[in-house]
This record gives C-alpha cells, structure tokens and sequence, in this order.
C-alpha cells in the first residue's frame, strides 16, 4: 500500500506524530532492532527551534481517562547542534525525514526553513504552528489571515514539501488549512493536542500544599491518545473537504480501523502518537493491517 | 542537552542489555503477597536477562484499554527485582489504578512487557564494599543487584511499618529500620546509612527508594565524596526515551530522561532531588 | 453549602447542563419522586429557539471512548409553546429557573429575551451563543468582537441575570469570556460540547453501504463526558482567571472529586450533564458529598 | 412537538409503573445460556413490577467506566423479559461491549438498575385475540406480556437459526419460524403473522423485533386496519427522556422518544420504520 506524499513515494501510509518517537533515544533501548523493524514510513522529529529549550519543569505527564496530558514544553538542542548532531544519524534510518520547526516570528521560522533547505537529509519540513504548551505570544496557527501572511512570507525559503501542522484550538480549522494552503503549504498535518489542565490529586504523594493547584510544572498542557479521536476525526473530515492539498490526519489512532477511519474522511497519511507509548511497534502492525485489507472502500 | 551520548555504542554497555523492539505478551506464573507488596512473576523465556536495576513497562493484557479504553491506559514502570531462569520478577505496591490491576493478576493471565529498559547499576570499580540502600518498595531493584555482588554488598532498608518491613524478605540478610520503630532501627534508612559511613567510608552507595530518602542519600554521600548510585523514578508514559515526560533536573542544567539516561544515575550529575524523583513509597 | 448566584440564593453548587435533562420528560418516568428529590439546585432547560424545531435525523448519539457523541440538533417547541405549555410545569420545581435560549441572529436573541422577561417563573436566561451541532451561520460566541457587539445589543431587552453559554470550539475562550462580560453578562458557563464526528461501523446492523461514512444523522456532533474534563478544566481555569462575573463550570463531571476541581480553579457554580444520563440522581449525590467535606480549600 | 402529552397523569397509567429516582443496585441471582442468548436474573426486591414492555437501563457494578471510565461508558437499555417475585429478568444477547459485559456477569455480582422506564403494552379493549410477534432478541417484552395475556395471546417467532431459535423456550407454546429452515416455518415471522391474520382477522397484534421486521409488521397491519402495538428500540443514552437521542420520526412530523413516549407505540402514530428503530438481531 504505498502511497505518494507531496512527491515522496512512502511504504505505507504510516508515520509518527512530532514529539511522541525519538528514533536516536529508542535506539539506546532497542539498538539496531529499531532499524531493521522501523514502524513508520516517514520519521518526523521532535519540534526543533533556533534556540536550545530545556523544556517545562516536571511533572510533564498526567494520565487523563483514555487520554494523556503532556507538558513537555519543547524541549530540544536547537537548530545548530540538530543539524550537527542529530541529523547524521537520523540520516540512518531507513526512511525520509520530516524535521519539525517552529519559531515565532516569520523570521526566526525564514531562517529554520533555510537551514533546513541547505541539508539533504531533509526530505521534508513540517512547520508547527500549534504547540500550545509554549507560549509563542501570538499563536499563528489559530488566525487564518495571519498564518497565510506569515507563510507567504517564509515559503519561500524552503524548496523541499512543506507540511503545515495546524492547531485544534481553534475556532474554524478547515478556514485555517485553506490559509496554510493559500499561503503556499504543499500539505497540512492535525490534530496537535488539545489544551487541558490537571489538578494535583488531593493529598498527591509529595506535593505540599502550599503548591499551586495545577499538576503540571508547565500549569497546562495538551490532551492526546484516544480521548481526543472524535475531535480529531471531525476536524480531519473538515479540512479534507476543504483543501486540495494532501492532509496528515492524527489524534488518538490506536488500531488499523481508526486509520481506515482518518483514511476514510480524506486524510493521505495517519501519524500514530500516544499509542507508541502504549507500543513502540504499533505503527507496524496497523500498517501491515492496513497493507492485508487493502485499501478502505 | 538532554539528550544522552553515551560513549558506549548501544548494546555493548553491560548495564543496559536491549530490549527487543516492541511489548511482548508474557504469562504470569505467581502472584503471592509479601507483607504489603507482591510478587508478581512472569515467565520471560526468550526474554533477554536484565541488569540489575533496569526496569520494564508493564500493563495487564485483559482490561488495560487496550483497544476499548479505561484508565490505566498507559503501561507502567516497575524495576526487574529479579530475572532468573527466563522468569522475571516484579514487587509491587498497589498506589493506584495500575499498581491495583498488575496486584489482581493471577497465574495464568496475560502481561505486556516492554523492556528491559534503561541502565542499571554498574559495579564498583575498587574493593570498596557495596552499601545497598532501599525504601519501601524501592527495595526492588536491589534484590538483583545483592544476588550479583554477593558477599560485597551490604543491605540497609527502610519501611514505614511491620507489613511493608515484611519486604525485607526479598533481599537476604538486611538491617531494617522502620519509622514507627516496629521492625529493626527506630528511624529512617538513611540513619543505618550514616552509621555505617561513620564505621567504614570506603564504600559505594547503591539508593532507591522515595525521592526524600533519595536527597538525603545524595547529600550524605555528597558531603563525605562517597560515589552513589540512584535508582530514580518518575512519571512514564513510555519508557523508551519517546515522550520526554520522565525528566530530572541536572546539576549543570538541563534534564534527564531517566528511562535512558537512567534510571541508575550517578548522583554528581544531579541536583537536590525533588518531589518529582523518587519511588512513590 | 449554599451558593449565591448572580443574586439568586442557590441550596448548593451543582446544577444541570442544558439538553442533559428534562424535567418534564423525566416526571414521567420517576413522578413526585423527582421534584421531593429534586437533584439540581437550579434547573436549565434545553435551548428554546423561536421557531419550533424537530432536531436532528436519528441517529444521534454515538459512544465514544470515555465520553459520549450527541447530534441532538436543538429540538424545542419553540419560544410560544415553550411559554405557554411548559413553564407551567417547570414553575412547579422545588429550584429557580434558568432559561437556555439561542438565536442567530441579535434580533431574534432580543426577542427571546424579552419575552423570558415578561415572565416571573423565569430567575435568569442561559444565551447559548455555541451550540456545534446546528449551523447558525455565524458562531458568534467564537469570535471575542462579535460576541460583546450582540451582547451590547441585546443586553437592555432582559432585567434578569444573563448567563452566556461560551462555545469550547474557538482559539481563545477566555478572550470570548472577557468580551462577554463587557458585553454585559452577569455569568458565563462553559464548557459547551467539542465538535467531533463518528464514523458508522464497518458492516454496522441495517447500514447500507451506499449512506454517507458518518455515523451521526447531523454529520458531526458534539463531544461531552469524560474525555473532555481535562479540556474543561483547563478553559474553565483560563476563565476564571480573565473575568470577575461568576463562572458555572462543566465538562465530564462525574463526582464530587470532580466539581471540586472545578470549584478549585475559580467556578462558581458546577453543572453536571452526561453524567445524569448514568445515573439521574448523581448530582444529589455530588452536592451532598461536597456538603460534607465542605468547601475546597 | 417531540413532547408527550399524557392524557393521564404520572403514576396512574398501568402501562407505566414509575420508576423510583436513581439508579440501585441490585444483586445478579444467575445468568444462564439459552441457545444464543442468556438469561440474566436480578433480585428486585423492593423494585416496582415493570409492566410487560417496560425496560431498564443496565450496567455492571464493576468494569463499566464506574469513576475510571471505559467504554461501555453509558448505561444499555433492555426489555424485562419477567419480573417474577421481586426477581427480574432479561434476555440478553451479546452484540458489543455493553451486552458481552452483561452477559459475564456471575451470580452475586452487582447490577445497577434504573427502571422500570418507558410505556408499556395495553391490551386490546375488546375480546379480539392478541398476535404476538417476536424477532430474535425482540421476543424478549413478550414473555411477560404472553403471561400477563394468557390464553388470548397467540405467539409467533422467528429465528435466523437453530441457536437462536432455542430462545423460544423462553415464552410458552409459540409458532416458529427460522430464516434457514432449522427450526419450525422456513421463512419469516411475518409469513405466520400473514397466515394467521388471513385465518381470523379480529385480532389485535403486538411485536418487537428488528426493524425491517415492525417495518412489515406495521406494513401488514396498516393494510388491514389492525390495531399494532410495536415495541421499539433506538440507541438511548439515558433511558429516561432528557438526552433526545432515543428519536423515531412519528407519521405527522417530529419525533417521538422512545424511551418516555415508547418503547410501545401504537403502529399508527408511525410512519415507515427506517433502520435506527428496532431491537438489533
Ligand atoms: C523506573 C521505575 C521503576 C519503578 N519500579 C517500581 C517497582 O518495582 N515497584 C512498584 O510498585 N513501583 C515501581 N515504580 C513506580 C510505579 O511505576 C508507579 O507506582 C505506578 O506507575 C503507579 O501507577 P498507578 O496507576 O498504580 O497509580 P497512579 O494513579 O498512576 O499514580 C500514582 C502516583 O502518581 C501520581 N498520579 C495520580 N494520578 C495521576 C494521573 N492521573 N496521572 C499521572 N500521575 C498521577 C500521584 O502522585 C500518585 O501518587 C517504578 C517507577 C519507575 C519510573
Ligand atoms: C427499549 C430497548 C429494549 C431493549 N431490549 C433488549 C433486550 O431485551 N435484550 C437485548 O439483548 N437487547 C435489547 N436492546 C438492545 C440493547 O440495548 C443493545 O443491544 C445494546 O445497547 C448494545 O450495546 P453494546 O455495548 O453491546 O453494543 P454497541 O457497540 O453499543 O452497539 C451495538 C450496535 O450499536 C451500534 N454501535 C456500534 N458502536 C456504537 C457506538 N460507539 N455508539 C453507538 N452505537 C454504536 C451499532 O449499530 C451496533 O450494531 C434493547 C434496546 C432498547 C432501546
Ligand atoms: C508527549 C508528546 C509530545 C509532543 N510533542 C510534539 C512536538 O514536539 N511537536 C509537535 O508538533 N507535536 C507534538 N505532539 C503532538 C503529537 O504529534 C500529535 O499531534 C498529538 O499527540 C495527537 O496524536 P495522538 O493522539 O496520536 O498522540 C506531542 C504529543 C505528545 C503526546
Ligand atoms: C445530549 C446532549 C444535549 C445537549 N443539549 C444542549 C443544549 O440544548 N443547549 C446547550 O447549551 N448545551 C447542550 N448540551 C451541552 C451540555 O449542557 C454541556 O455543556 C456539555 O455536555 C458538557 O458537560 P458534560 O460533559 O457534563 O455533559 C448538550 C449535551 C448533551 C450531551
Ligand atoms: S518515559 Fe518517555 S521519555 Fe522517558
Ligand atoms: S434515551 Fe435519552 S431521551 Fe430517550
């Protein structure tokens, strides 16, 4: 079942959700196995900005019902030490890379798209506009006129696919892909998480009361996994009927049928996130799944 | 920055056998209680052995929301707390609802094992003795790691009362000091630790336990230049280096993820450790 | 534990989320018994339109994982019928009234509300200005300017307590809340349900192949339950924070731990909805327990 | 206009025990297989008799997103089969999550319970005789109706299969019908229901089943101005009027809620049955 992504010929239809796989830390638990078994057509890595990010002090997990709350908070080593780093061995893995970004103005997000540009271990560039655990000042993802201007502005810097991950928190998303694909996106990705809060459990082991109320370091953060499947699956459904542009549907794919579901209602490819955690080889399994049924009717 | 280079190519660091790529559906063969906790034992016959102090992530193969979805729905930690002869044995302490479910399994049922994960306890490099100090069900990891040092190892446990002191039982031959005096010392682990510092300091510190006993490890050992290894804990949604969710702050700034980085970390590299680190027992 | 509301003296915290129970409906059902154990310390009626409406084609609810997906569309007898026959009744519950009404456009929203002054079995009006599942053309609860020009205009045609029902579905709610309150509002609740879709079933009983994927008679529905209580949370909080009118906080509460939270960041009032359809005289039981341990510290 | 307007008041109508506010839990007595199906046996003993017709809201005590949540996450709706001496009982068939939970429960486990709900069956005014008609899972409302009926009630069944048609057992002396031909009448319920009402015409008919067969029941009876009287099924979230989800579209427009004006309505008030009303076996 392979499938054509903005020109790239991919095995299946596949690949990881930014942030929720790290194929250089997996390495160190799974070693080489990794490699020969990988579960994703397309490797997308962790958002990268200009500056290193530490990250949101922990705890950074919640446990919701049927659903995860992150607030990881970007943490990353920036744009140089990726590019020197990081990028060699991604270069490794049997499959395109997808390197994710984000910056907050229309320059800083210029010049990692002209970083990125210049390496041809980068197939393709994912762009996100919708991290809400991270306070960006203005969140460009969320208002359609802006991200057109803004993506008009920088598209140009990149002559590799350009994949825009939208935000959910957001009053008319499909209005927002239509701006993304104005603007010169070759694709669109969703859902990002959702944005939700934790309180600490009354009496939390360790917590003193004197605390604040909320349980993440970062005060809120981004619900994921199956919770969020219906939300993600209507917004999904919108934006295909929107856009021409091929559409990266994810949020809360557990299982073969949720990816018939987000293949079904228009979407080219399927990222698994929050399920790698429950099974770093699920991604393998709902392919070759997919791959025995054929494809949905 | 948090992101670990080890100088050792993956797979030839002894601390940290690999664990083969995706879960694996084990059967349980016991679950017997052992004063407040439980061995939960799972036969693991192609399953690579594991160092001393790593640990697996486990989740119960009926009612675990897998597919149909509840709370647990993500895997949890536990440390091996021993692995002999392809079976692998885990303490558990019922906290909540995934502790509860693991504690309810019974021979014969299904158990998703991912692992073993993370780096365990590496060996003194002298002659100095082992002082292997365990809280609460932080005693598990130790269990392993007794068995391989042998008669170089010294034990030194602590438990709030009589039926978690009852864990003692899966070490040999420990000194056990207990916070309502029940069982053995009236006090905390770390006094036995001070005590036995004081006699002979030429040893290695091998901890796990709750984060306080954790801190008050780490200074003690900090302030004599005693070499100590932490066995940390922290909340996990994978365990595989995947969600970075699972960090402790560094002494130079910056996190580490303890499933790869840890969960055996040598305490220079950290800071005060705070609530966040720390077994919750 | 007794609560004041917007001037109106309530026994207790927790009250209903409009569409999630009738109480005339269920009379039928239990008798007396529900008014002598009448579990709300107000009651909120479903949303009254003008016009009479029929609602959504069946089927209407799918069950999600943790949460549940309605497509209801609003069914009402509309403004006169609801005045006429069922104000009678509902002036006989042991609680104060609060009216839910939505128009679409500032003329029809005057008009409902003018028409709920008139009458005294009526302590305050409910203006829904987010309903998902019914396409009023413009949403104006999503965008902030919109929001408090409505409300500007139609403030003066009621002298009763206004509660604007926020929609979940925008980039920034508290911004919708602040709008609100200079608009005029006394209160607003939130949250609303979260637009999601479900797909039909592969080979589901009685589905023909040839109908549309989508499960829903109305497409798409809303997302309520469970699920959506970390999202509540964390809109409620941002809330509360922005605004000094009293907020009525919801969102998959399903026990006295859970309206604790909401009370904890900032909620004056706790509506419990989805919950009611498990178990009708849970939130007697809520406000009882919350009785007990007093309130949140 | 989707609101019903009872001509007499909550609590007098025979066809409507009320129910008492909240749901209760009572104690599952046993749970026996019955061809395909199973019976479930609950004691009810301060319960209100259901009148024939009348349903429940189920869910188990446990495992059923009680708190830490699941799917099934809502409570299921069913059909009291009997309620005999503060005993209920139902006919279960395992279709998905809900049914398959209910259909494992163990004798002592506990059952929440809201109910009885809804409008009954009304016998006929005059001496005509009652033809009852069930389809798979949909015979259930029947047993108590034929028992309340006695000797006027007249029962047809039918079956996809020898399996299912062992739950004919269920009622007394019954006509069956079988989709396959294992069991009595090759063909269809509404083949008997023909057959009988060419025989003798005075009758009044009663059904429950999936809706393509109330569809050719009402069909049937419409052409022959024969007073039916069709126990309905729609998704339902709350069994209890205040969610709207549980609709059937009536012949005059709007709709009617099954579950308060329903799940008995008379045949006339509909207009064709369409795919969302009907048991789903
Ligand atoms: C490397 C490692 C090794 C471990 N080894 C062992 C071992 O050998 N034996 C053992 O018994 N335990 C061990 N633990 C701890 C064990 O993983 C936890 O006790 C377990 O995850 C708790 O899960 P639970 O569902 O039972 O409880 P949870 O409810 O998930 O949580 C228990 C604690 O987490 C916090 N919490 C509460 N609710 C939530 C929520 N919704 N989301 C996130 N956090 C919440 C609270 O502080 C609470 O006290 C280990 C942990 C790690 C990281
Ligand atoms: C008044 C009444 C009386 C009834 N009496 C009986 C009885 O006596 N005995 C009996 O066995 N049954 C009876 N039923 C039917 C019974 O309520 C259903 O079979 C039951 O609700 C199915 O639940 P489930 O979890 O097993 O299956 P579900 O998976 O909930 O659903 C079964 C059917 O619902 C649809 N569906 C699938 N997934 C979903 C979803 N996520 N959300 C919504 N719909 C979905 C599909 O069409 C599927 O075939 C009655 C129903 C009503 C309304
Ligand atoms: C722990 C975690 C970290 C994430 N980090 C990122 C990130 O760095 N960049 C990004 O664009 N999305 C990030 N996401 C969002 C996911 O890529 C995905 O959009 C979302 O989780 C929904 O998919 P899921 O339900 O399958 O997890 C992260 C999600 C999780 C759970
Ligand atoms: C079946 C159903 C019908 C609803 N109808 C309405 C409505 O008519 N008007 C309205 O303002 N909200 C309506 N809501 C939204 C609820 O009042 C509430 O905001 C939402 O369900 C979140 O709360 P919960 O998770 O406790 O259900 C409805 C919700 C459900 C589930
Ligand atoms: S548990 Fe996911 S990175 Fe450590
Ligand atoms: S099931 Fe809720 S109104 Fe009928």
């Amino acid at each position: 079942m392979s499938v054509d992504f903005c020109g790239l010929r991919l095995a299946h239809p596949i690949i990881n959700g930014s942030g929720t796989f790290d194929a250089i830390g997996a390495r160190h638990a799974f070693g080489d196995a990794l490699h020969s078994a990988f579960p994703f057509a397309a490797f997308v890595s962790k958002t990268i900005t200009l500056a290193p990010r530490a990250g949101n002090p922990p705890p950074r997990l919640w446990e919701a019902q049927a659903g995860l709350i992150n607030s990881i908070g970007l943490p990353n080593k920036g744009l140089e030490r990726y590019m020197s780093e990081d990028l060699p061995e991604l270069a490794q893995l049997p499959v395109p890379l997808i390197t994710n970004v984000m910056g907050s103005t229309a320059e800083e997000i210029a010049e990692l798209l002209r970083a990125c540009d210049t390496r041809k271990e980068i197939a393709a560039v994912e762009l996100n506009v919708s991290c809400p655990n991270v306070h960006t000042g203005l969140d460009i993802g969320a208002d359609p006129a802006q991200l057109e201007r803004v993506l008009r502005s920088v598209r140009p810097a990149l002559r590799k696919p350009l994949i825009v991950k939208l935000t959910p928190n957001c009053a008319d998303v499909a209005e927002c892909a239509r701006a993304a694909q104005e603007g010169g996106a070759d694709a669109v990705s969703l859902i990002n998480t959702l944005r939700a809060m934790a309180l600490a459990p009354a009496g939390a082991h360790g917590r003193e009361r004197s605390q604040s109320l909320a349980w993440l370091g970062g005060g809120t953060g981004g619900l994921s996994g199956a919770a969020v499947r219906p939300v993600a699956l209507a917004q999904v459904a919108a934006v295909a009927r929107r856009v021409s542009i091929p559409v990266v549907g994810m949020g809360g794919v557990q299982s073969a049928a949720h990816a018939h579901q987000f293949l079904a209602v228009g979407a080219r490819l399927v990222a698994v996130g929050t399920e790698s955690f429950r099974d770093p080889a699920v991604a393998s399994r709902i392919a070759s799944q997919l791959d025995d049924e054929g494809p949905p009717t | 920055m948090t992101v670990n280079n080890p100088t050792i190519p993956a797979g030839t660091d002894p601390s940290r056998p690999l664990a083969p790529f995706g879960r694996r559906l084990l059967t349980v063969t016991a679950n017997k209680p052992l004063g407040a906790y439980r061995i939960l034992h799972a036969a693991d016959p192609d399953g690579p052995a594991p160092a001393a102090g790593q640990f697996a992530m486990l989740a119960a193969a009926e009612r675990w929301g897998a597919g149909e979805d509840e709370r647990p729905y993500l895997p949890r930690a536990f440390s091996y707390a021993r692995w002999v002869a392809g079976e692998a044995q885990f303490l558990l302490e019922d906290v909540g609802p995934g502790t509860h479910r693991l504690c309810e399994l019974r021979e014969g049922d299904g158990l998703w094992v991912l692992g073993p994960l993370g780096r365990g306890f590496t060996a003194p490099k002298d002659a100095r003795r082992a002082l292997l100090v365990g809280g609460g069900v932080g005693i598990a990891p130790l269990a392993g790691w007794q068995d391989e040092l042998g008669e170089r190892a010294t034990v030194l446990l602590g438990f709030r009362d009589r039926a978690h002191a009852a864990g003692a039982a899966l070490l040999g031959d420990a000194l056990v000091a207990s916070d309502d005096g029940s069982v053995g010392r009236h006090g905390l682990v770390t006094d036995l630790l001070r005590a036995e510092l004081d006699r002979d300091a030429h040893a290695g510190v091998y901890a796990c336990g709750p984060p306080a006993m954790l801190e008050a490890v780490r200074a003690l050992c900090a302030a004599r230049a005693i070499p100590a290894q932490l066995a940390l804990e922290a909340g996990m949604a994978c365990g595989f280096g995947a969600c970075f969710g699972c960090v402790v702050p560094k002494r130079d700034g910056g996190y580490l993820r303890i499933c790869i980085d840890g969960p055996v970390v040598d305490a220079a590299q950290l800071d005060r450790i705070g609530e966040h680190a720390g077994s919750p027992a």
